[in-house]
C-alpha cells in the first residue's frame, strides 16, 4: 500500500512478516504433504520403490475391491455432509436467531454451553455416545422408556442402516456450535435500523426472520456451507474413536478419512500401504478443491455480501 | 383533527429518565420538526411515537386512538431512517413493496402504489437496482418512497439528509418540502441541522435534556426566543450574548443581538477590534472582540473589506436585541 | 419489557428451545462426570442418578492419580497448546499483516498458497513430518508438537487474521508512519492490539484441537516425559477399558482443564466473532 | 554409562506389570541397562510403529505382531535378524513360526507368549441352573438353551460392534474343531482347501445360531460392554481367550472356570486355538545392538518366562522350559495342551497379505454371519473369492 | 521561499489515472486548501506529498529539497486525519509525544514542546486521558497537538472537521485559522465543505477528476471563477445557470448569476413564481420557476414576507453576471 522508499528498493519488512509463516508452514505442511501426495504415483514392488504413473488411480477406479470400497466411502461421506447440511446448519441458524435477539436475558450462558461439545475431544465424544447409546449401559433405552418410546430405541451404532446416521447426529451434536457463533456474528450485524425499518413495516417475528434476517446472512451461511464441506470430507476421528478403523458395522460408516487412515497405515494384519494410501489421499483432495473451486466460482461469485 | 397527541409522555432507561413529562400536539397536515442538542431525546422520542420504545409513562394517540399498545405497524405511520435502512437484499421496488405484502395487499394494489410512489420520486430509472448500486441521494428518496407507499397518516423522519453532502441535502430537502405539498400528510422530522429545521417546518419543537424548551413556527422561534438556549439555538452564526451590554439589563442577565443586527456604524455603541474575517462570497462574518472583552460576530451582507486588526464600532436596534435574565429566561429589555 | 413490541410466549417459547438444546449438549458431559463419582456397580445399576453417600466413590481418580504423572502430563499439554498459539498468532498475525496492508507482486497467490493448508489433513505428512523431526533431533521433544501444530494452524489464523486487519483504519497506520514508526513497530504497536478480539477467535478455534489431538503425541512425542494429557488419559482408557471408574474419571480430568480453558477465552471469542470477523 | 533400551508396545494393558515385576527383575541383573516401556494404543500401534520406524525414530526393542505385519518390517529392514541368538534355542519350531521368514531360515522376533481360545464362564450360574461345562456342540447348545430359559442371566457376553470379537473369540476359537487344526490351516495356505468347504463354512454355521443367545443390542455391543457384562454377573458364558484371566481376576466376585471349543460329537479329537500372540524383537538400527541382544536372550530365558507367565496369567511362555502357573484358571487353559491339539488362528500366516485382507473380511463376513445378515454359504464363497483374487495357490 | 512545489505529478491506481499532471506551488505560511468533488483526487495528492503515496511520476519538492525517496517522517510535514487516528493505547500526551520519541529527541525537549501545544489547544485538563475517553472535538485537538508538536514545515489537514457537529466545526474552524496565524506554518488542508474553504484559504485548489481546475485566493474564485465548474462549486446557495438569459451570450452557454445578485425589483428581465420559500431567519432563499421554465434561486438578506406561488419579477447587474461558453469556459458577457 504505502511505500516509503523509492520503488526498485526491495521492501524487506514484507518479507519478514512473510517469512516465519512461509517457512514454518511450507517445511512442516506443504513439504509433507506433497512428499506424501507424490508417493501416489509410485508403488512398491520387490521392496523398492518404482514410477508407476497413474496406475494406482486406475487401481482404486478399476479394481472391483478398491472401487467398492472408494464408491462407498464416498457416498457415506456425502451422506454425512448431508446429515450436517440439514441438520446441523439449520439448527445452527436457528438457534443463533434465537440468542440473536436483543432482549433475551441469560443469552451469553446458552452461547457458552451450546459450544461446549465444540471444545471436547473426539475421544470424549466418540466414548461418551458410544456409552449413552449403548444397549448395555441402558441410559438411551432407559430415557425413551421414560417418555414411553422404548419401542423406537435401537442399538444404532450396531446396525448398518442406522449406524452412519446416528455418527452423523453425534458429529451434529458436537459441531453445531461452529455454525451458530459465525451465524450469530452475522446477524448481530446486521444494523438495528434494519430491522426497526422492518417492524414499523409490519414484519416481525418469523416473517423478519425469513424476509429480512435470512437473505442477509445467505452470504455467511454460504461460508458456513464449505467450511462444513472441507471439515466433512476430511472427517476421521469421530467414526474412528467411536467405531475403529473398520468403521463398522460392515463398513457402513466408512468415510474417506477412515479409508485413507485404514489404507496407508494398516490395521490390524493389514498393511499400511502408503502409495494406495496417498492415492486415496490425492483424490480427496482433489474432491476438496473441486468443490470449494465451484462454490467460489459458481456460488460465492454470485452471491452479494452486503455493506450495512 | 389532530394527527398526533402526546400526554405527560415519560421514558427512562433503567435509571435515566430520557423524556420528562412531553406534551404535544400535531395537527393533520402539519409538519413538526424537533431539534436540539446531542442526546436530548429526539430519536427517543420519535421511537415512542412509532411504538418502537415504549413509553414508561403517559400516552400516545394517533389520529384520534390511543396506540400505546398497538404494534408499530398497525399505527398508521411510516418512518424514514437516517441510514435509509433500505433491505441491501432488495431491488427499489422490492423495499417498497415488502411492507404492502406483508399486509396482504393484492398486487394490483401494490403495484400501483409503487408505481405512483416511483414517479413522484423520479426513480423510474432505478426500480431494479439494489440499493448498494445508488447513490446516497437516491437511496434516501427510496427511503422516502417505501415511507410513501405504505400511505400512513403521519410520517416520521429521523435525520434523514444528516448522510448526504451539502448540495445532495439542498435539493433533497427542497423535495421533503414539495412532498409534504403533495401529500399533505402529517410529518415530524427530526434534525439538529437548523437551516432545515427553519426550513422545513410548520412547527418546531426545541427539546433539550428531555424536555421541550419552545413550541414554535420557525420565525415565531427565531424572532421571539423564550429563553436564551433556543435564542442561541436557532440561528447561524449564533447569536451573540453580551454580559456587558450598552442596555439596562436584569442582573446577570444577557442581551441577545443577532449577528445580522449588528451594523458597522461610526460612533457605535460597541468598540472592538476584528479579530477573525470569515469572508464566504455571498456574506461575511467579522469576529469582534470588544473593548469588554467579550467575542461577538458581525454578519454583514456581501463581499466586506474590513481587516483583522481594525478597529470597529457596532450598533444594533435595541427592539431587536433580546433580554435574557440570570435563569435564560427572557426578560425585558 | 416492551409491551407493543414483545410477545410473552415467544419469549417462553425461545428459553424452552434454548434450554431444551443447553440440557442436549451438556448431558454426556453430565453423565460423563457424575459417574465418574460413583462405584462400579452403582455406574451400572443407576447410570442416571446422582453419586449419593452409598454410591459415591473416588476409586477411579484414586487409580487413575496413581497412574503415571498427570500433573506432567497436564503441563507438557499447556506447553505445546500455549506455544504453539503463541506461534500461530505471532506468524499468523505478522503474514496476514503483510497480506493484508501491503500491494506487492504474488500477494493474491502467496493468500492462496496459504489457504491450500485448510484443504488437505496434514496427518497424511506424517511419515515426511516424523522423518525431518528425527533428522533434525526434535523427536520426542515438545518442539515437534508445536512446530506441526503451529503450520497446522497458519492457514486458517492467516485467513481470518487478514480479513480482520483490513478492517484497521488506514489512518492510524499512516499517522504511525508520519510519526516515523517502523513498519514492524505499526504491527506491532498499532494493529496487533487493536485485532485482539480476532486473535482471541483464532485461539480458541486452534486450541481445541490441539490440545485434543491424540495422534501427532503420539508419534512425534511418545516418551514419557513429553506426553501430553490426551496422550495420557488415552493410554488410560486403553489400560483400563474394564475399569469404567477410571476411564470415566480419566475423561473427566481431560473435560475439565479445556472446559477451564474455554471460559477464560470465551468473552473474547464472543467479542471477537461477533466484532464480524467472519461475515 | 547406561545405555537405556526403548521398547515399543501395544500392550498398554501391561504398564504396570513391567514397571513393577519385568523391568526391576531386569535391570538387576544386567546393571549399565536400563528400559524404558512405552507402550501406545492397539489400534494404534501398527500406524505408529511404522511411522517411527520409517523415520527412524522408533525404540530400539519392538513387540512383534506374529505374521505378517513384522515380516513386513523385517523384510523392509526395521527388524533385525537375530537367527543366531543363544536364547533362540528354547523355543519350537512352532513357537518360532509366528516371525520367521515364509521358508523358517531367519528369525526376527523372540517369541514370547501366545494365547489360547476357549470359553469362559460363571461357575455360580452353572451351579445355579444346574449345567455341566459342555463338551459337545449339543450340550452346548442345550445349555445355551436353558440358560435363556431361565432368563437370569445373558446367555453369551458377546457384541459385534467391534467386530474382531465375533471373527477371533468366534469364529478362530471354534473353528480348529472342523478344519482340523493345523491340517486345515495348512492345507488351505496350499491351496488344497477353499474356504467355500465344508470345514471353513461349518463353524460360520454355528456362529449363525450364537445371535439368538447374546444380550439384547449385541449389534452395539462393544468388547468392554461384554467383558463388564461378563464380570458383573449379568453373562453366563464369555467366548474369549485366556488373555482376559488377569483383568478378570480383579473384576469378577463369581468364581469363574473355563472349557475348550465343544466338540461336534463326543470323543472327536478336540483342537485349540494356541495362537503365538507376542513377540519381541530389535530394532535394526538400534543403536545398542548389544544390550538389546542381552535383553532377548534374557526374554528367551525360563526366568522370564516364569516372572511374565504368573505376572500375566494367560500369555502363557512360548519357551519349552517349564513353568510353574499359579492361577487356577490359568493352569485349566494351559492344561488343554495335554488333551487338545494346538493351532494358530487361520487367517494370521501369508493369508492376509493381500487386497481384499482375509483378516478383515473375517470379521466382517463373522459379524454378519452372526446378524444373519448373510448366510454361511454366501459368506465362505466372498471369503474365497476375496483371497483367490490375490493368492496365488487358491487360483 | 516556497514550501511546496509539486511537478507534473500523475498517479494511478493500476490502470486508473487519478492524478494527471498535477502542478502547484504552496508559499512559505501560506494556507492552501483544496476543493473538489467526492473521488477527485483530493485525498491522494495529500497523501502523494505526505509520501503515504508513491507519484507514478514528478516530483514532489518540500522546503526546497525533492523529497521522492524520503519516507514521510523525514518529510518536515505533519498531518492530521479526517478520522484523527489517535494511538488508541496511549494517553493524550503519549500519542503527541510518540513522533518525537521515535526523532530521539531529548526528553526536555519533547516535554517541553508537548506542553505547549497543550497550552496552546487547551488540552490540559486531558493529557492523562486515552482517546476513547475524550469527545469528539478534544480528539479532533489532539490529533492537531501531535502534528503542531513536531514542528513541521507543512502541515496536512484531510477533512479533520467533519466528523465534527456543526456548532463545534465552527468553532474548530476559526481555532485552526487562529492557529495558522500564530505558527504562521504552511497548511494544505482538504475539505469538501465550501465554507471551510472560503473560511481558511488563503489559495483554494479547486480539484476534478484529478486535475486542477483553479487556483487563486477565495474571493478571486468567488468572483472571477474560470469556468463553469469553479462558479457552480462555490457559493451556497449555489450560482443559477440560466440557459436562456435575456442577455447576449455564446452559443449554447449559460449565463451565471448569484442567488444573492439577483434582486426584486419591479418591471425585472427575469419573470416567474415562487415555487418554494427557505426563510432562514437572517436571510431568505426563494425558489423561483422562470417564465422560461428555468429554477433559479434568489437569495434575501433578512426575512421575506414572499409567499410560494407569488408572481415575482427579478433582475440583477450585468457587470456581476458570468457568460460560460459551450465547453463550460468563461465567456466574455
Ligand atoms: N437503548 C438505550 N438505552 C439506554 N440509553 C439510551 C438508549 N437509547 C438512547 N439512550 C440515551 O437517551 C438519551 C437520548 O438519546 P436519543 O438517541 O434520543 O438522542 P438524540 O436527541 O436523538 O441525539 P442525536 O442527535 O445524537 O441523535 C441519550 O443520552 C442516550 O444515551
Ligand atoms: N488505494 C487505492 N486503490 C485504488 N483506487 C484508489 C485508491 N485510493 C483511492 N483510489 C481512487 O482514487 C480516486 C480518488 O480518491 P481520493 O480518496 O483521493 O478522493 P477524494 O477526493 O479524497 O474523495 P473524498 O472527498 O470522497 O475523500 C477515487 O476514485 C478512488 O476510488
Ligand atoms: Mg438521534
Ligand atoms: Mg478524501
Amino acid at each position: 500500500m504505502s511505500d516509503p522508499h523509492s520503488k526498485p528498493k526491495i521492501r524487506w519488512h514484507i518479507i519478514v512478516f512473510l517469512a516465519p509463516a512461509v517457512l514454518v508452514y511450507t517445511a512442516v505442511m506443504i513439504y509433507p504433504l506433497f512428499n506424501t501426495l507424490r508417493l501416489s504415483l509410485f508403488s512398491e514392488v520387490e521392496q523398492t520403490r518404482v514410477f508407476v504413473g497413474l496406475q494406482n488411480f486406475r487401481t482404486l477406479f478399476g479394481d472391483a475391491v478398491w472401487s467398492a470400497q472408494f464408491w462407498n466411502a464416498l457416498a457415506n461421506n456425502f451422506w454425512f455432509f448431508l446429515i450436517h447440511m440439514l441438520v446441523q446448519n439449520p439448527i445452527g441458524i436457528a438457534l443463533a436467531a434465537i440468542l440473536s435477539h436483543p432482549k433475551l436475558r441469560f443469552a451469553s450462558f446458552y452461547r457458552s454451553a451450546i459450544f461446549i461439545p465444540t471444545i471436547l475431544s473426539f475421544v470424549i465424544v466418540g466414548f461418551a455416545w458410544k456409552l449413552i447409546l449403548s444397549p448395555i449401559w441402558g441410559i438411551a433405552p432407559g430415557m425413551l422408556d421414560a417418555v414411553g418410546l422404548k419401542s423406537l430405541y435401537a442399538p444404532w451404532l450396531g446396525k448398518e442402516a442406522y449406524a452412519l446416521t446416528t455418527l452423523s447426529l453425534v458429529s451434529v451434536w458436537q459441531f453445531v456450535g461452529i455454525p451458530m457463533m459465525l451465524i450469530y456474528a452475522a446477524l448481530l450485524s446486521i444494523p438495528d435500523e434494519i430491522l426497526e425499518a422492518a417492524e414499523v413495516e409490519g414484519i416481525t417475528g418469523f416473517s423478519a426472520f425469513w424476509k429480512i434476517k435470512l437473505p442477509l446472512i445467505l452470504p455467511s451461511i454460504g461460508i458456513i456451507s464449505i467450511l462444513t464441506f472441507v471439515a466433512n470430507f476430511n472427517a476421521f476421528d469421530l467414526i474412528y474413536a467411536a467405531q475403529g478403523a473398520l468403521a463398522g458395522p460392515d463398513f457402513s460408516t466408512d468415510i474417506l478419512g477412515t479409508f485413507m487412515y485404514r489404507t496407508f497405515f494398516g490395521f490390524q494384519l493389514q498393511l499400511g500401504d502408503p502409495h494406495m494410501g496417498s492415492t486415496i489421499a490425492s483424490v480427496m483432495f482433489a474432491i476438496i478443491l473441486i468443490g470449494v473451486c465451484l462454490y467460489l466460482f459458481g456460488i460465492q461469485s454470485r452471491m452479494r455480501r452486503y455493506q450495512f | 383533527m389532530t394527527a398526533l397527541t402526546l400526554t405527560h409522555i415519560h421514558k427512562s432507561f433503567g435509571e435515566v429518565e430520557v423524556l420528562k413529562d412531553i406534551n404535544l400536539t400535531v395537527e393533520d397536515g402539519e409538519f413538526v420538526v424537533f431539534v436540539g442538542p446531542s442526546g436530548c431525546g429526539k430519536s427517543t422520542l420519535l421511537r415512542v411515537i412509532a411504538g418502537l420504545e415504549d413509553a414508561t409513562s403517559g400516552t400516545v394517540n394517533i389520529g384520534g386512538d390511543v396506540v400505546n399498545n398497538v404494534p408499530p405497524a398497525r399505527r398508521g405511520i411510516a418512518m424514514v431512517f437516517q441510514s435509509y435502512a433500505l433491505y441491501p437484499h432488495l431491488s427499489v421496488r422490492g423495499n417498497m413493496a415488502l411492507g404492502l405484502k406483508q399486509e396482504k395487499q393484492p398486487k394490483s394494489v401494490i403495484d400501483e402504489r409503487v408505481e405512483k410512489a416511483v414517479q413522484m420520486l423520479d426513480l423510474s430509472a432505478y426500480v431494479d437496482r439494489r440499493p448498494s448500486d445508488l447513490s446516497g441521494g437516491q437511496r434516501q428518496r427510496v427511503a422516502i418512497g417505501r415511507a410513501i407507499v405504505r400511505d400512513p397518516k403521519l410520517f416520521l423522519f429521523d435525520e434523514p439528509l444528516s448522510n448526504l453532502d451539502a448540495a445532495l441535502r439542498m435539493n433533497t430537502r427542497i423535495e421533503i418540502a414539495e412532498l409534504h405539498r403533495t401529500l399533505s400528510a402529517s410529518m415530524i422530522y427530526v434534525t439538529h441541522d437548523q437551516t432545515e429545521a427553519m426550513t422545513l417546518a410548520d412547527k418546531i419543537v426545541v427539546l433539550r435534556d428531555g424536555q421541550v424548551e419552545q413550541v414554535g413556527s420557525p420565525m415565531e422561534l427565531y424572532n421571539n426566543p423564550a429563553n436564551q438556549f433556543v435564542a442561541g439555538f436557532l440561528g447561524s452564526p449564533s447569536m451573540n450574548f453580551l454580559k456587558k451590554a450598552p442596555l439596562a439589563m436584569p442582573p446577570n442577565g444577557a442581551l441577545g443581538i443577532r449577528p445580522e443586527h449588528l451594523r458597522l456604524v461610526p460612533n457605535g455603541r460597541i468598540r472592538g477590534t476584528v479579530t477573525h474575517v470569515e469572508r464566504l462570497g455571498g456574506d461575511t462574518n467579522l469576529l469582534v472582540s470588544t473593548d469588554q472583552q467579550e467575542a461577538v460576530t458581525v454578519r454583514l451582507f456581501g463581499q466586506d473589506s474590513t481587516g483583522v486588526g481594525e478597529a470597529v464600532e457596532l450598533d444594533f436596534d435595541d427592539h431587536i436585541a433580546f433580554a435574557f435574565d440570570d435563569k435564560m429566561q427572557r426578560a425585558a429589555v | 419489557m416492551s409491551v407493543a413490541r414483545q410477545n410473552n410466549f415467544n419469549t417462553y417459547a425461545a428459553h424452552g428451545a434454548l434450554i431444551l438444546y443447553t440440557l442436549i449438549a451438556l448431558f454426556p458431559v453430565f453423565v460423563i462426570v457424575i459417574n465418574s463419582f460413583k462405584t462400579r456397580k452403582a455406574i451400572f445399576r443407576e447410570p442416571l442418578a446422582l453419586p449419593n453417600s452409598d454410591s459415591f466413590s473416588l476409586i477411579g481418580y484414586e487409580t487413575v492419580l496413581k497412574q503415571g504423572d498427570f500433573f506432567l502430563y497436564f503441563q507438557n499439554s499447556m506447553i505445546v497448546t500455549v506455544g504453539s498459539l503463541f506461534f500461530i498468532l505471532l506468524f499468523g498475525a505478522m503474514a496476514a499483516f503483510a497480506l493484508a496492508e501491503y500491494r506487492f507482486r504474488g500477494n493474491l497467490i502467496m493468500g492462496l498458497y496459504l489457504a491450500l493448508g485448510i484443504m488437505i489433513p496434514i496427518r497424511i505428512g506424517t511419515v515426511a513430518i516424523l522423518e525431518m523431526m528425527v533428522q533434525t533431533g526434535l523427536v520426542n521433544t515438545l518442539w515437534a508438537l508445536i512446530l506441526v501444530y503451529t503450520a497446522q494452524g497458519l492457514p486458517l489464523a492467516v485467513f481470518i487474521l487478514s480479513e480482520f486487519m483490513r478492517q484497521v483504519s488506514d489512518d492510524l497506520k499512516n499517522a504511525g508512519r508520519i510519526d516515523g514508526l517502523s513498519e514492524y513497530r505499526i504491527f506491532f504497536r498499532l494493529v496487533l492490539p487493536l485485532v485482539r478480539p480476532a486473535m482471541a477467535t483464532v485461539a480458541v478455534f486452534n486450541m481445541i484441537p490441539i490440545w485434543n489431538d491424540l495422534w501427532f503425541p503420539l508419534i512425534l512425542a511418545p516418551a514419557e516425559e513429553v506426553k501430553t494429557l490426551t496422550l495420557g488419559s488415552q493410554v488410560f482408557i486403553g489400560q483400563f477399558v474394564t475399569d469404567w471408574n477410571a476411564v470415566l474419571s480419566a475423561l473427566s480430568l481431560a473435560i475439565l482443564p479445556v472446559m477451564a480453558l474455554y471460559v477464560v477465552f470465551s468473552r473474547q471469542l464472543i467479542r471477537g466473532i461477533t466484532s464480524g470477523a467472519v461475515k | 554409562q547406561d545405555v537405556t533400551l526403548t521398547i515399543e508396545s501395544w500392550r498398554n494393558d501391561d504398564l504396570t506389570i513391567w514397571q513393577d515385576k519385568i523391568i526391576p527383575a531386569f535391570e538387576a541383573e544386567h546393571p549399565g541397562i536400563k528400559l524404558n516401556f512405552t507402550p501406545s494404543a492397539p489400534a494404534e500401534y501398527n500406524a505408529v510403529l511404522n511411522s517411527k520406524l520409517d523415520a527412524g525414530s522408533a525404540g530400539d526393542i519392538i513387540t512383534c505382531r506374529p505374521f505378517d505385519a513384522s515380516l513386513a518390517l523385517f523384510e523392509a529392514g526395521h527388524l533385525a535378524d537375530i537367527t543366531d541368538l543363544e536364547g533362540m534355542a528354547n523355543f519350537s519350531a512352532v513357537a518360532k513360526s509366528g516371525w520367521s521368514t515364509d521358508d523358517a531360515s531367519v528369525q526376527y522376533c523372540v517369541p514370547m507368549a501366545s494365547v489360547i481360545h476357549g470359553f469362559i464362564y460363571n461357575k455360580d450360574a452353572f451351579e445355579e441352573l444346574g449345567i455341566e461345562e459342555p463338551k459337545t456342540e449339543a450340550e452346548f447348545f442345550a445349555a445355551l438353551d436353558k440358560i435363556k430359559e431361565d432368563g437370569s442371566y445373558i446367555p453369551m457376553a458377546m457384541g459385534t460392534n467391534d467386530q474382531w470379537e465375533a471373527a477371533t473369540m468366534g469364529y478362530n476359537n471354534i473353528g480348529p474343531n472342523y478344519w482340523k487344526g493345523e491340517e486345515g490351516r495348512l492345507a488351505l495356505l496350499a491351496g488344497d482347501q477353499k474356504l467355500t468347504d465344508e470345514a471353513w463354512v461349518a463353524p460360520y454355521r454355528q456362529l449363525a445360531k450364537w445371535g439368538a443367545y447374546l444380550g439384547d443390542g449385541y449389534e452395539a455391543q462393544t468388547y468392554p460392554d461384554s467383558q463388564n457384562i461378563f464380570t458383573l454377573g449379568r453373562a453366563a458364558i464369555y467366548p474369549t481367550g485366556s488373555w482376559e484371566i488377569s483383568g478378570f481376576n480383579g473384576l469378577a466376585d463369581f468364581e469363574m472356570g473355563a472349557f475348550y471349543p465343544p466338540v461336534q460329537n463326543a470323543g472327536d479329537t478336540c483342537y485349540i486355538s494356541d495362537h503365538t500372540d507376542i513377540g519381541i524383537g530389535m530394532n535394526a538400527n538400534t543403536p545398542n545392538p548389544d544390550a538389546a541382544k542381552t535383553f532377548l536372550n534374557w526374554v528367551g530365558s525360563s526366568e522370564f518366562a516364569t516372572i511374565f507367565a504368573n505376572a500375566l496369567p494367560g500369555f502363557f511362555p512360548l519357551s519349552s522350559a517349564p513353568v510353574e502357573l499359579e492361577d487356577p484358571l490359568a493352569q485349566e487353559f494351559i492344561s488343554w495342551r495335554g488333551e487338545c491339539e494346538s493351532t494358530i488362528r487361520s487367517t494370521y500366516q501369508v493369508l492376509s497379505r493381500g487386497t481384499p485382507n482375509l483378516e478383515n473380511d473375517t470379521w466382517n463376513a463373522s459379524v454378519a454371519v452372526i446378524k444373519g445378515e448373510e448366510t454361511p454359504e454366501d459368506a465362505g464363497k466372498r471369503l474365497q473369492e476375496g483371497l483367490s483374487s490375490w493368492y496365488e495357490p487358491q487360483q
